[in-house]
Formats: structure tokens, C-alpha cells, sequence
């Protein structure tokens, strides 16, 4: 049979292009190392016991390591636990769990990036008037630690409001739809934070129906290329880019480490960066940007 | 219900009351709307309602078609995400607007024809058929797409027009042509054979049967109809979103077939008017839009509009029963 | 104070919308008696009853049990009160098998726990009930695989085992054969010397005479009369109509022209053996039978509407493909079947939709319906078979049971059908519009059209067929001229296969 | 469909064909699958797919009694989730266990009761009054957790023992659960007036009024029960995921009903069996074990499970005909 190691990398979602470049640095430690990487994720972001499933299914076929983006900080423990029982290392990325099994824990600061995201905000809109949040699924836990660090930033401008909080579930149509609304029930609305991608495309296509790019200042999360272009032209003012392919490099790397018995840095950070139009051409950014190269 | 039923109002004196009352709770709606909130009658909103509901409405008329038939499709969102997926990886790969249009309706009238093959020749309840189709077509939509959104590097003027245009400068284009769907869909349930056939399938198949319709192929028409406004609505979502998303329409089918039965459609077949599926549409629309625009928190927009359903069905079903009482 | 009424239904009033079907209706009935209920097809019998039942609520008036008024709002109070009741139409849970349907709302409890049925008993007793009325059914078998009439035995069968007081039924011989109508009479009147009390609604009326001891007609929703059952037919009719009827069985026999049908070794397993037959144009064919003979799968089998295992069909010499009923009709077949509300009616659409339904090519401009056209012949066949209805758009559910089946009947005259099967054609229509499609009938088989009767009610049979092919056990045992046939005859060859 | 209820085998006989027909659809699964991959016919794996499936199972066993009276229930997803939460804050707040796992039961007990009088006082179609409460419930679950999972600081033994425990160190807890409600389940359908009511009223509605069944209790206890066991498998699924979570159970209506349809309930009433429901859960949960056992990729799951659903109601749909005919 077959000695080549294989490792379960089980992302919280399958589709949006973060996942996806999670996906390619994933499979890029894989050929790297010559292990054999199985992406595997819930249907949904929300279906943790999908999520449980799928790593009790895997646990039962014997993967040597496990990488994964938790549902829910709390919830996946009892299977790590069992998964750590039958000697199968895990390493966490981008979504953590409040336990100390996991043996590494690669992500970007969620809460630090958000409040950064305020500040930008802020000063686009010159520190004063209403601004909005598009966030993605109420509950899900990245999506309240960016709630929460957003209006940590905001308080810290005093002359800043939050006007109005809605949710688009990560579906574009949605996110449209809510913003359009947005911008109708508050028509003194100076900026808005997308709080994710599928946020960020609803939102500035919202914008650009309206012909209001440029007066509504955008500050969204991650950078997927309808991102980009956004950025380009002119709906979108920053972007807050984590590294996800870093996530999936790094996850899959320290899990060869991990089965091969090396010792694994605990809490390896990935960083945010922000990105405008002002940055966008420099090529360090370009590399977090197009991780694979431009398509 | 068979004790409601039997208190049924007849003819077209009851058709009108029960027009008549999902009307109402429209009217209601946006009449308290309309107090609370003073961007609700504005004519942008009303467009961007109409805007909005607008892929929902077209989808709608092909749903109550299949409800009148007392099935039900469950595929529609995957339907519609699998059609825009086609269509606009077809024009990322530079084939004619034309053409790439045609390819995302088609995608879709196939989806429908195959539901509409394994209902009638496959006597698989619709329910299943349908369930089996959305898990497919979604599947397929994101194998195409690799999962990730199809973005356009170049925007055909007329596709744009097609979902963010305007008719005259005022009017939004996919008001226009859900307006101009719902004529035709009405135009075919009351003046076409077809029409005919599909209220009888609907309330006795088997004496439907018995007087020599062809149900299967009469099955068989309305699942690709469904399946072809629902890949157009697909279509024209693309277009208002720029882009092709696989996930486009998650969780509509329960929408789509909310708006029929707000709109005066019965599960169990026979009854049902394209303009019921309009105002059921519209309801819905007008709900979301209303909490949106007073900031109702998202969670008891969830409450609000679970409640508002209920209330609205309920108002329908007790206008209904007392003006037949 | 043995005179006293033991059920007064006083000034009762019951309005749908757009129609007063009660108006000031009384209806007194005495302990052990069994009533008649008479009227055309719409007069307010069955309305009556349902409000007697608690199946309808009523507007105004009052009911009287032993001289106390009493609230009858739900059909639970009506059982506790003994009232039960045989409903016109069938009203069985189709997934449940004959036991469970009997004793529906009534099972026998088993032990002290609530809510456990003791099965045991639930068997033994339906058998016991099934016996009485001669029934060969096990209790277990499902009702969804029992025919009309055994469906309707095993509604009878239900009535009469809640042991009520009163027991209402309504047509409950519309689908029944001469045999089972005798064992009926006979358990009907083994009851009332028991005390029951019957109220009993028909069209048929020398049943009447035979059973029933007082009628009370009624007319438009208005009591005419009551007066003893041994009354004149000709002046009951003139009661329930308010004029006279013509001819009952208006018929002209003529010689019979070209062959339009040939049946040719029909086989399906285990029902239909070997069956051949012809008809010709200007020709009424009967078809008699016991129950279960085999009558309806003939008529199916050759419509396609049921598989056949062998058998060719030719139309005018030539042989047809005929696996749909979509071909027979287009091939210009037809057929009416004897369950109006399973297998006719569209019940929740509106009576045009219903009559055109077989035929709507002939009102239509390619895929296109042409209104028009459409209620114009509607409307005239509303009035041809005097169909009570408002208007041709009213739905089907709120016609009266004779009247939906008038609407069954105008759907194969709007069709072209040249051949046609007429399953029990005239189950609840009463006397006056019964002789109207009776001469439709006669009507079609003079323009050239033949038409395949199938009716347990032999004098029906007897007097308008030109002849009768007698089934037994799913074989034609025997063909009777319109000379030959009698009543003696046609039960004498019926039983012969069994 | 109605041609098909008239070749229906008649009898116990009729019922026996039917389940094993979908039986046969899990045996050929299971068999396909023990030859694919080796990890399938391990006792971990078949306990690992008990488990998972539990919590539908348990559900499904509700709504099978739904769907036999002609209903349906969309609410259960959102109620489990409700339930969930309820029962995690009482334990977060120091409520004692019996208490918390009562108050989550009882939780979802009450969403039940209400479906049941919207749908039998209120007249107002399943579909609606649950796709209503499906709201509400989901609404109020993420309005009592503020959004976000409950967490528990302090995990009882006994909670866990739930939704972790094993029977005699082997068989979980949850199987055992599942299949102690399932036989009282079937008990109730078949022995008791209740259970044969259910059937009746999904048979005709009108005969089992007319016969002095008192629809609407009936309707409201057997909502109520679907809404306590979704309640208990809310509980239940809170002990596996050692917290309360706003969003659990999002979509699995739709699964539970595919579950009952694919056992061989008819959504149209008076069909359907408690054993067909367990084997309705167990092949969609054997499906989806299966798919990860093959390393089918996510998308071609979706695509698979689809079809493979299709199949399964078609094999069954099928010998059930010839069986007939
Ligand atoms: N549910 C209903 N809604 C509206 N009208 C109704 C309804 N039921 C009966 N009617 C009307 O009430 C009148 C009386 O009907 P009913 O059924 O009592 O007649 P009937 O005497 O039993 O006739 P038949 O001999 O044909 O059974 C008819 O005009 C009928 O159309
Ligand atoms: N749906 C069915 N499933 C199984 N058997 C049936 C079904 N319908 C009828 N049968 C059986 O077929 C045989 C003949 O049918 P049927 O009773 O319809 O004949 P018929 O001569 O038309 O009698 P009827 O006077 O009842 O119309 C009977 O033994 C009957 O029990
Ligand atoms: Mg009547
Ligand atoms: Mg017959």
C-alpha cells in the first residue's frame, strides 16, 4: 500500500475564494512534502455537526494528522479529544478551539484586524457621521470576533455612529440586498465595513447601482479578485487581507512536523495587512494577492 | 384543510376575496410601513423592492405552476446558481452574449426537464425528484466554478442592462420582465390547454387521466417551464451581482414556495393565480425591505417576519372562512 | 307519552354563499319508524341531514330530541346523542383497512391505559358486523383494494355498529346491486323492530315503498309535505317537481347500423376472462352483473385505463392501439366511471372546467381555449340537464351529489366519443333529471353513437338497452335480447359462475 | 400520485414489499460500500454513523407522525437549535441538570404545541405555520445567545454522558435513545387511537371528522410530540457539542423529510412507517459516511447524495409497482 502520509484539512467552508487559497497553500505544503492532503469541509459554515462528522469519519480511516478551521470553539473538542486518544495530531488554522490539544494554532488576529478596519474607516470618512456593518452570519464565531473588534475601533472615535448592523448569511444576493436597503433607510451614510468577501461584493455592487462609489467609503475583508477589482475601481477603499494560504502552508507544515514527532511553534500568526489602491501594486502584496499568480 | 375547503367560496366571487385578501395584508404592510418609516414610499425603495423581489417573482411564477399541479420543486435556488455559473463562465470564456445567455436559460430548462422526466415517467414524488436536483445542481454549480465566485474581467453593456438597467430611464429591466413573465404565465394557466390541464392534474390526477390528458407530458412541460424562469432568474441575478456565485439562492426554494402560498396557493394542488405568486413575492419583499430599513435587529427580523407570515396566511384563511361561513 | 315525536327538526335555515339551500325546513320523524327523505337533485336532503349530524352548523331553527332541545355542533355529539349516519359520499380513510374504518372514533379500549385499542375485539366485532350484512371481506383487508360497492357496505356496516337511535342514510344503494339492497331491507327492518330509527334518503322509488313508512318531500330548499309511503309514485314526482314528468324511459329502438366496436379476447389476470363483444351504432348495450363481476374492469380494461393482458380492440373494422385513455378517446372511445368523486370530478374546480375537460380540443384554436365557445356549451348543457347551479364558473365541490354527477355526464356528451361507457351513470340522480339523460342517451345513439350501459338497477337496464351481455366472474356467461331479458333471467346467469 | 394508490398491494402484505424496499436500497448501500473501503464494516464506523444519525433519527420519528396525518414539519431544525440553547443557559447559569435538560425540552414542547394550534384552531396550512415558527424559533435561539455559541464552563458528567456516554462501555448513548423512542413510536402508531387517528386524518380528514375524531387535539398532540423529540434531540445534540449553538440544525428539515419520504411515507398522508423513518436516516447518514470514507470531493458529494436519493426512492417506487401490477 500506499506509504505516502495522508492529512485531513477540514476548512469551515468550501466555497469563497479564502477557502480556496487556504485550498492552494494547503496543497502547496502537500507536494512540497510529498504528503497527501484531503480537503474536506461542511456544506455550510453553521453545520458543526457536519463538521464533527466528517473529522469522526476521517478519525475512523486513520488519517495521520488532522488541520482544521473549527465551526465552533467549543464544539469540536470531544472529537480532537478522541482524534488526539488514537494518537492523530491537530493542528488548528484560521479558527481556534478552547483546548490544549490542538498543538499549533495558525490564524490572523480577527478582533485586531477588525478594529483596525474601524480606524481606516473612520479616517476615510474624516471622523465624523454614520457608517454601517455588513457582517456575514450572526452566531458563527470569526463574524462576532469582527463584530466585536469593529465596535471596539468605533468607540475609540467619538464622533463616529454605528448606524446599522445587518447579515447577509455569506451569500452576495443577500449582502445586495441588505446594503441597498441600508442605503436607503440612512441616507446620511458616509462609509460601510464589509465584514467579509460575499459581503464585500454584495455591498459594493449595491454601491455602484447607486452610483455612489467614491461617496460611500467601502473598508472590506479579504481580498478575492472581484475584490481587487472593486479596489481598482474605486468602490472599494482598503481591503483587510489575512493570509490564508499562509494558514494552509503553515497548518499543513507544522502537521508533518507534529507526526514526525518535531516540536510545533503553539500560536503561529499570520498577520493582516491592508491593502489600497496606494499599496495594491507593490509585490509583496501582490504575492498575498494572487498566491498562485495571476489568473 | 377538507372542513375549510368545503366552506370554499364558489366561483369567481371567491377567486376575487381571496385575491383579495393577500392583497389586503399587502396593503396593510406597506400602509404601516409606510408610517414608521418615511424612505419606505419613496419611489428608489419601491424600485429597489421591485428590484430585488423581481428574481424571487420569476421564480414564483414557475413554482406556482408546479404547486397548482400539486407538486412542489425544491431545486430552483440551485437551479438559478447553476444557470448563472453557465452563463457567466461562458462569457469569461468570451463566447457572445447571446449565446452565453441562451447556455445559463438552457442549463436551467434542462434541470427542469430531467425533474419533470423523473416525476412523470419516474414516479418519483416531487418532493424527492426535486430534493435529489438541488443537491445536483448546486454540486455542479460549484464543480464548475471551482467554488469560488466567476468573476467578468470585461462587462457587456447589454448584460449589465439586463439586470441594473432601466426601461425609460425609470423603470428597473428586471421589473420589466418579471412584469411581462407574469402576463404570459397568467395568460397560460387561464387561456392555454396546457393551463387547463395543469388545475386538473393538480386537483384529481387521476380523473385527469381518465378524460385523456396526457399527464406525464403535461408534467413534464411544467418542471422545464419552472426550470427555465428559474435558470432566467439566474440569469439576471448574475448580471445585478456581476459576477456568477455558486451558492446564489441558497435556502429561495422555502422563500418561493412561501411567497405561492402566501399568495393564495394550497400545497395539495388545484388552486393557485400567478398574481397570488406576485403578491406573495411582494410580501415577502416588502418584509425584509421594511425591517431593513427600520433596523430591525437581524435576529427579530428573523421573529418579525416568522410571525408576519403566520399573520398574514392567518388574516387570508379567516376573510376566507367568514366571507363563505 | 308514547305519541311524542322522538326527533323534531323545526324552521330550519342553511345559507351558502349566494344560495339559501335551507329555507325554513321541519321534519318530524317517529321512534322506529323509517322516514323518507325525497327531492330532485339539489332540493336540501343532504344539507339537512349534515346539520342533523353536526357535519354543517346551521343559520337559525332547532332541533328537538324525546321533545328537548338539544345542541348538535360537532359530529361527536351527534354519535353520543345515537345519531350515525351513512354519508352520500364515501367517506372511508382509504389506508386503513375495513376494521379501523368501522369502528373509526369508536375502538374498543383494552385495559385501563388510555388510548390502547384492544385489536382482538376490533377484529372479532367488525367480522360480526361483516357477517350480518353477508359480507366475505376479512376486516383486515385495506379499503383502498375494495370496489364501490363493497366500499359502500363497509360504510353501512360502520352505521349500523355504532348502535345509534337513529341511523341516517343517504342514496346508501346508489352503488349497490339487487342482493345486497334485499340484505339491506332485511337488516333495516330486523332493526327497527329493535327501536331504531331510520331516516332514509333515495331516488329510487319503489325502494321507497318497499322500505320506507312516512316521506317528507322536499323542494328548493322548502318542506312540501309529509304523507304516507304508500302514496302514488306519479304524485310524489309531482310533489318533488312541482310538475309532471314525461316519458321515465324515453327510448326509440331502431334497427342497428355499422359495426363501431369489436372486442375481441379481452384477457386481464384474474379479473377479465376471455372476452368478446361487439357494439353498433344506434345500439344501447347493458352490461348486468353481480358486484364484482367484473363490469368496470371490462370498461377499463377496453378505455385504457387498466393493463390488458391480451386481447384487440377495432374501431369500425379497424384494429387499434389503445394503452391510454388519451387513445380511446382520440380513437373515439369513452368512458364514465362509477366513482364520481375519486375517479370524475376536478371537486375544487369550477363546473366549465370539469364538463370540458375530456373534450376541451373541440373548444380550442391550437394550444388556445376559446372561451367563448366554452361557456356557451357549458351553459347549454347546464340547462339540457338541468344542472342546479348559479353559474357555470361555481365550483364543483358545492353542487349537490346529484348534480356533480349530472356534470360527469355532460363531460362525455361534450366529448366526440362515438363509443361510450357509462359505469353507473345515474347513481344519485333523481327521477325527473334521470329520464333527461336518458334521452341525451338516446339521443347520441341516434345520431350514430353507441353507448355500453353498466348499472345494477335492472329496471333501468331492462328498459332502455337493446340488449344485454350478462357477466359473471369476470366472463360474458350470456347475451339477452331485449325480448329475452327479465329481472328472473339476468340475477339467474349473473349467479351462474359462482 | 393517484394511479399509483390504486395498484397499491393491498394489506400487511403491500406494507412488508414496501419497507423492504427501502431496506433493500440500505443493504445494497451498506454491501457496496463494505467492498469500497475497507474502514466501512468497522464496529467504530457503524457506531460513529448510529451516532451521527441519532439526532435526525430521533426528529425524523416526529415528524414521520406529521407526515403520515398529511402535514409537514419545517420547524425542526430551528427548534433543535432552540432547545439547545435553552437547556445550555439554564446549565450556565447553575440551573441543576434535570432542571436545564426539562427546560429545553420543554422549550421545544411548547414551539411544538403552538404549530399544533396554528394548524388545527388556526386553519392555517403546515407549511406556513411551521415555515413561521421555523423563523421564530431560529430568532429567538440567537436572541437568548446574544449570536453566539452558549459555552458551558462546567460540564455536569451526566450531560455529557447524553450525547457522549456508551452504554455498557459500547453501544452510545444516543443509539440507545433513538431506539427506545422508536419502538414507542411505532407502539403509538400502531396500538393506540392516537396513532390510528393520525392515519385516518391523512387518509381523509373529513371521514375521520365525520366519524367523531377530534382532529384538532389530535393535530395539536402529535405537533407537540414532533416539537418535544425535536426539543430532546436538541438536548441531545447541545451534550455532543458541549454548548448551546444558535445556528445548529440549520437545513435539516429538509433532510429529516427526505428520511420519511425515502422510508416510504407519502407526503400526500395516510403512508408511512417508524422503522421506514430510522432506515430513511440511516441511508442518508450512511450516504454521507460513505462519501467521506471514498474521499468523494465535497462538490461531487453534493452531486452524488442527489442522486443517490433519486435512486433509492426510485428502486423502492418501483418494485412497489411491479409488486402490484
Ligand atoms: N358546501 C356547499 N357550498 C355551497 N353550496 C352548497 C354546498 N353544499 C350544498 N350546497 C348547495 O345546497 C343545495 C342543497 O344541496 P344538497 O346537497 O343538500 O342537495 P340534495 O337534496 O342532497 O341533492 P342530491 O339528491 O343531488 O344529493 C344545492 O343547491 C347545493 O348546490
Ligand atoms: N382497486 C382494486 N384493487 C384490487 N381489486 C379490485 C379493485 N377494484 C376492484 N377490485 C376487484 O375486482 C373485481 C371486480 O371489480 P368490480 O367490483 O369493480 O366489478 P363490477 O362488476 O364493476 O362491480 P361493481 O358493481 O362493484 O362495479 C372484484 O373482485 C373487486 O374486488
Ligand atoms: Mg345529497
Ligand atoms: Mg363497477
Amino acid at each position: 500500500q500506499d506509504k505516502r502520509l495522508r492529512i485531513l484539512v477540514s476548512p469551515k467552508g468550501l466555497t469563497h475564494d479564502f477557502w480556496l487559497s487556504v485550498k492552494a497553500g494547503a496543497d502547496s505544503a502537500g507536494r512540497e512534502m510529498g504528503v497527501e492532503i484531503v480537503w474536506k469541509g461542511p456544506a455550510a459554515e453553521t453545520d458543526i455537526a457536519g463538521q464533527i462528522a466528517i473529522i469522526e469519519d476521517y478519525i475512523n480511516k486513520r488519517m495521520d494528522a488532522i488541520v482544521m478551521a473549527a465551526c465552533d470553539t467549543k464544539a469540536l473538542i470531544p472529537v480532537v479529544e478522541r482524534a488526539h486518544a488514537e494518537g492523530i495530531p491537530v493542528i488548528t488554522i484560521d479558527s481556534g478551539l478552547d483546548s490544549d490539544i490542538p498543538l499549533s494554532f495558525v490564524a490572523s488576529d480577527n478582533v485586531r484586524a477588525a478594529e483596525k478596519a474601524a480606524d481606516i474607516l473612520a479616517q476615510l470618512v474624516g471622523e465624523r457621521g454614520a457608517v454601517a456593518l455588513v457582517n456575514f452570519i450572526p452566531g458563527a464565531a470569526t463574524s462576532i470576533w469582527r463584530e466585536t473588534g469593529f465596535n471596539q475601533g468605533i468607540e475609540k472615535h467619538p464622533d463616529i455612529i454605528l448606524a446599522a448592523v445587518q447579515y447577509c448569511q455569506a451569500d452576495v444576493a443577500t449582502a445586495m440586498t441588505v446594503t441597498e436597503n441600508i442605503l436607503t433607510a440612512q441616507p446620511e451614510l458616509k462609509g460601510i465595513f464589509a465584514a467579509n468577501e460575499a459581503a464585500a461584493i454584495g455591498a459594493s455592487q449595491a454601491i455602484s447601482a447607486r452610483n455612489l462609489q467614491g461617496k460611500i467609503k467601502l473598508v472590506a475583508f479579504d481580498a478575492s479578485p472581484a475584490e481587487i477589482e472593486g479596489l481598482n475601481s474605486g468602490v472599494i477603499h482598503a481591503l483587510l487581507v489575512q493570509n490564508p494560504f499562509a494558514m494552509g502552508y503553515l497548518g499543513v507544515k507544522s502537521a508533518v512536523k507534529a507526526i514526525h514527532g518535531e516540536p510545533v511553534e503553539k500560536r503561529i500568526d499570520t498577520g493582516v495587512t491592508v491593502i489600497t489602491p496606494d499599496n495594491l501594486d507593490q509585490p509583496e502584496i501582490q504575492k498575498l494577492v494572487y498566491p498562485l499568480g495571476r489568473k | 384543510m377538507a372542513e375549510e375547503s368545503e366552506k370554499a367560496v364558489p366561483g369567481t366571487l371567491g377567486e376575487l376575496a381571496r385575491k383579495l385578501a393577500s392583497l389586503l395584508s399587502l396593503l396593510i404592510l406597506g400602509g404601516v410601513l409606510s408610517i414608521l418609516s418615511p424612505y419606505f414610499l419613496t419611489l428608489d425603495n419601491l424600485f429597489a423592492i421591485g428590484l430585488q423581489m423581481s428574481v424571487i417573482a420569476i421564480i414564483a411564477i414557475g413554482q406556482m405552476l408546479i404547486i397548482i399541479s400539486a407538486g412542489i420543486d425544491l431545486s430552483v435556488g440551485s437551479i438559478l446558481a447553476l444557470s448563472g455559473i453557465v452563463c457567466t463562465i461562458f462569457l469569461a470564456d468570451g463566447v457572445p452574449l447571446g449565446l452565453a445567455l441562451t447556455g445559463g436559460v438552457a442549463a436551467g430548462t434542462l434541470c427542469g426537464l430531467v425533474n419533470g422526466f423523473l416525476v412523470s415517467k419516474g414516479r418519483i414524488p416531487p418532493f424527492i425528484a426535486t430534493l435529489g436536483m438541488m443537491g445536483m445542481a448546486r454540486g455542479v454549480a460549484l464543480i464548475l466554478s471551482g467554488g469560488a465566485g466567476v468573476q467578468l474581467s470585461s462587462l457587456p453593456e447589454s448584460f449589465i442592462f439586463l439586470g441594473a438597467g432601466r426601461l425609460f430611464r425609470v423603470v428597473p429591466v428586471p421589473v420589466v420582465i418579471t412584469a411581462v413573465l407574469a402576463a404570459l404565465g397568467a395568460g397560460l394557466l387561464k387561456y392555454t390547454r396546457l393551463g387547463r390541464y395543469t388545475y386538473a392534474i393538480g386537483s384529481n390526477q387521476e380523473a385527469a387521466r381518465l378524460s385523456g390528458v396526457n399527464v406525464q407530458r403535461c408534467l413534464i412541460y411544467i418542471y422545464t417551464i419552472c426550470g427555465a424562469l428559474s435558470g432566467l432568474a439566474g440569469v439576471i441575478l448574475s448580471s445585478r451581482l456581476r459576477s456568477g456565485q455558486p451558492t446564489a439562492g441558497t435556502g429561495w426554494e422555502l422563500d418561493v414556495i412561501a411567497a405561492c402560498v402566501i399568495g393564495g396557493a394550497s400545497l395539495s394542488g388545484g388552486e393557485g393565480t400567478i398574481a397570488g405568486a406576485l403578491i406573495g413575492a411582494l410580501i415577502m419583499g416588502v418584509l425584509r425591505n421594511g425591517c431593513n430599513l427600520l433596523d430591525v435587529s437581524a435576529f427579530w427580523q428573523q421573529v418579525a417576519i416568522g410571525a408576519i407570515i403566520v399573520i398574514a396566511v392567518f388574516i387570508d384563511q379567516y376573510r376566507h372562512s367568514k366571507g363563505a361561513a | 307519552m308514547g305519541d311524542q315525536p322522538l326527533l323534531v327538526m323545526d324552521r330550519i335555515v342553511k345559507s351558502f354563499p349566494g344560495v339559501r339551500a335551507l329555507d325554513q325546513v321541519s321534519l318530524t320523524v317517529r321512534r322506529g319508524e323509517v322516514h323518507v327523505l325525497l327531492g330532485e337533485n339539489g332540493a336540501g336532503k343532504s344539507t339537512l341531514m349534515k346539520i342533523l349530524t353536526g357535519a354543517y352548523p346551521r343559520d337559525s331553527g332547532s332541533i328537538l330530541l324525546n321533545g328537548n332541545p338539544v345542541e348538535i355542533e360537532s359530529p361527536q355529539q351527534a354519535l353520543a346523542l345515537g345519531i350515525s349516519m351513512v354519508y352520500q359520499e364515501s367517506h372511508l380513510a382509504r389506508h386503513l383497512n375495513i376494521a379501523e374504518n368501522v369502528f373509526l372514533g369508536r375502538e374498543p379500549r383494552y385495559g385501563s391505559l388510555p388510548g390502547l385499542i384492544d385489536r382482538a375485539a376490533l377484529w372479532e366485532h367488525t367480522r360480526e358486523h361483516l357477517a350480518e350484512l353477508n359480507l366475505s371481506l376479512s376486516p383486515r383487508t385495506a379499503v383502498r383494494s375494495l370496489s364501490a360497492a363493497q366500499c359502500q357496505m363497509v360504510e353501512i356496516a360502520k352505521a349500523l355498529s355504532a348502535e345509534a337511535r337513529i341511523i341516517i342514510l343517504d342514496e346508501p344503494t346508489a352503488a349497490l346491486a339487487e342482493k345486497e339492497i334485499d340484505r339491506l331491507f332485511g337488516i333495516i327492518r330486523a332493526l327497527k323492530q329493535r327501536g331504531v330509527t331510520f331516516i332514509y334518503i333515495s331516488h329510487r322509488l319503489e325502494e321507497i315503498a318497499a322500505v320506507g313508512d312516512r316521506i317528507t318531500v322536499l323542494r328548493d330548499g322548502r318542506t312540501i309535505g309529509t304523507v304516507p309511503s304508500a302514496t302514488d309514485p306519479r304524485e310524489l314526482i309531482r310533489m318533488m317537481a312541482g310538475r309532471e314528468i314525461g316519458e321515465l324511459f324515453p327510448r326509440d329502438f331502431s334497427a342497428p347500423g355499422e359495426e363501431l366496436l369489436r372486442v375481441e379476447r379481452l384477457r386481464r389476470e384474474g379479473v377479465l376472462r376471455d372476452i368478446s363483444f361487439s357494439a353498433r351504432a344506434g345500439e344501447i348495450i347493458g352490461l348486468a352483473g353481480l358486484v364484482g363481476s367484473g363490469r368496470t374492469e371490462l370498461a377499463r380494461a377496453v378505455f385504457g385505463a387498466d393493463r390488458r393482458d391480451s386481447g384487440d380492440i377495432y374501431i369500425r373494422g379497424e384494429s387499434v392501439e389503445i394503452d391510454t385513455p388519451e387513445q380511446a378517446i382520440r380513437a373515439g372511445i369513452g368512458y364514465l366511471s362509477e366513482d364520481r368523486k375519486l375517479l370524475s370530478l376536478a371537486l375544487g374546480l369550477s363546473i366549465r372546467a370539469n364538463v370540458t375537460l375530456a373534450g376541451l380540443k373541440k373548444y380550442c384554436r391550437g394550444p388556445f381555449i376559446h372561451q367563448g365557445k366554452e361557456y356557451q356549451a357549458v351553459e347549454s348543457y347546464i340547462k339540457e340537464l338541468s344542472i342546479r347551479a348559479r353559474h357555470p364558473d361555481q365550483k364543483v365541490r358545492t353542487l349537490s351529489g346529484g348534480n356533480q354527477q349530472k356534470v360527469v355526464v355532460a363531460r362525455w356528451l361534450a366529448t366526440e366519443a362515438r363509443v361510450l361507457f357509462f359505469d353507473e351513470p345515474t347513481v344519485g340522480v333523481d327521477v325527473g333529471a334521470k329520464a333527461e339523460i336518458f334521452s341525451l342517451m338516446n339521443a347520441l345513439v341516434r345520431r350514430g353513437g353507441a353507448i355500453i350501459f353498466i348499472s345494477s338497477y335492472l329496471p333501468e337496464l331492462l328498459a332502455i338497452c337493446d340488449r344485454l351481455l350478462v357477466l359473471s366472474r369476470g366472463k360474458i356467461v350470456r347475451e339477452l335480447s331485449r325480448e329475452e331479458a327479465t329481472q328472473e333471467e339476468i340475477l339467474y346467469y349473473s349467479a351462474l359462475g359462482n
